[in-house]
């Protein structure tokens, strides 16, 4: 399935893109961050949520073709 | 959840006291207000290992953020019984003593109105996914991490 | 007690939202504040039997209140960290939507300011001298008492 | 002892002025308050503290010549 990846202010930093297209046999967040991960590397150093369409999920949470995941640093707003 | 139109919070740059000044002014014609109260942030100048904030930088997960302000704004009109609310945020350069949220809440009565402002703030602090880069003056950063 | 001099809280007549910007413009300068917090009291056109009120006429037992608005304001430094704070009433005439009380706290985190902020108008409203006459369109009154 | 009396809000309304200066020979503000309310009756459909020199006293305090004695209604402010 294709994913639109998002990527947030320093995971986007860490990984030098703020959004990509990804094609990839995955079924949970999970696996996609198991993915990410062996990507960049960088990215285990990094506390993050993931949401997926704008709500935040959980790991086991089963993705579909096009869903929109955006990795979320820790929070800073006001 | 109501059918309300999703507003934009998100402002560019510092939120200047006239846009406060303007905020009030408008709400002297509800006559049916008591009370209001507004919070406001205003970014730092921290010292970080001898380096000094002079500015944050504000990001944001845009479209997830107006969604979850909107449920942060329904959730407080059903727990307090408020006149109306305001919650802007900038995005971009906001400087060292400048101002980056204003968030307004007004009531018949004072406990409402602060205890709406409050939550509010404690909400959107803990929840819109908003990010801020603080820049030194050699040009080096840091991720600020709300407390 | 300290020896700081005693300010005078009162202004002629509404506070204005020029007046709010201008006193949180003067803020931009102190960047070791965080969080403002600001309450502001506004006339309300209550319906008390059949009759609206169109004005609040103020008066106060001034040089007391000066005195009780100074104890206030020294026993809010001492229990809260608070950077700086400001309190404003107005006298004579004040319209249904204009504003009449201007409370305004500022700390490095919002803890704080909202805390001090709260706390300085529960202490007013229950201490100060200050009496409210409330106008109808008939040209009768009543004498305001604060709940 | 001669007393100056202030009346503020409703009160002064009550008693139809602001201020007076009253010469009396009364010892606490208890005899001071039943002096003033039989002068004027209307003060016992009131509440009201009192202060004097600035400072609210209880009915037991001892009234000094010269001393500024304020009648409060009660507080409306903010």
């Amino acid at each position: 399935m294709t994913l639109e990846l998002k990527y947030l202010g320093m995971i986007a930093e860490a990984v030098g893109k703020q959004e990509e297209q990804l094609t990839i046999s995955v079924k949970t967040v999970e696996g996609l961050c198991d993915y990410l991960i062996t990507e960049h590397e960088q990215l285990k150093n990094h506390k993050f949520k993931i949401a997926v369409n704008h709500k935040l999920v959980e790991s086991n949470f089963l993705l579909n073709n096009n869903d929109e995941v955006a990795l979320l640093p820790p929070f800073a707003g006001g | 959840m109501s059918e309300k139109k999703i507003k934009n919070v998100f402002v560019e740059g510092p939120i200047t006291p006239e846009k406060i000044a303007s905020s009030i002014a408008h709400h002297q014609v509800k006559t049916n207000i008591g009370a209001h109260d507004i919070f406001l942030g205003q970014v730092r100048a921290d010292d970080i290992d001898g380096k000094t904030v002079q500015a944050i930088d504000y990001s944001a997960y845009e479209e997830m953020a107006n969604n979850i302000f909107h449920e942060i704004r329904e959730e407080t009109f059903a727990k307090f019984d408020i006149t109306c609310m305001h919650i802007y945020h900038s995005k971009g350069i906001v400087k060292a003593g400048e101002i980056c949220l204003f968030v307004f809440t007004s009531s018949a009565h004072r406990k409402n109105a602060m205890d709406a402002c409050r939550y509010l703030v404690e909400e959107i602090k803990a929840k819109a996914p908003v990010f801020g880069k603080e820049l030194f003056e050699d040009e080096s950063h840091q991720w600020k991490v709300n407390a």
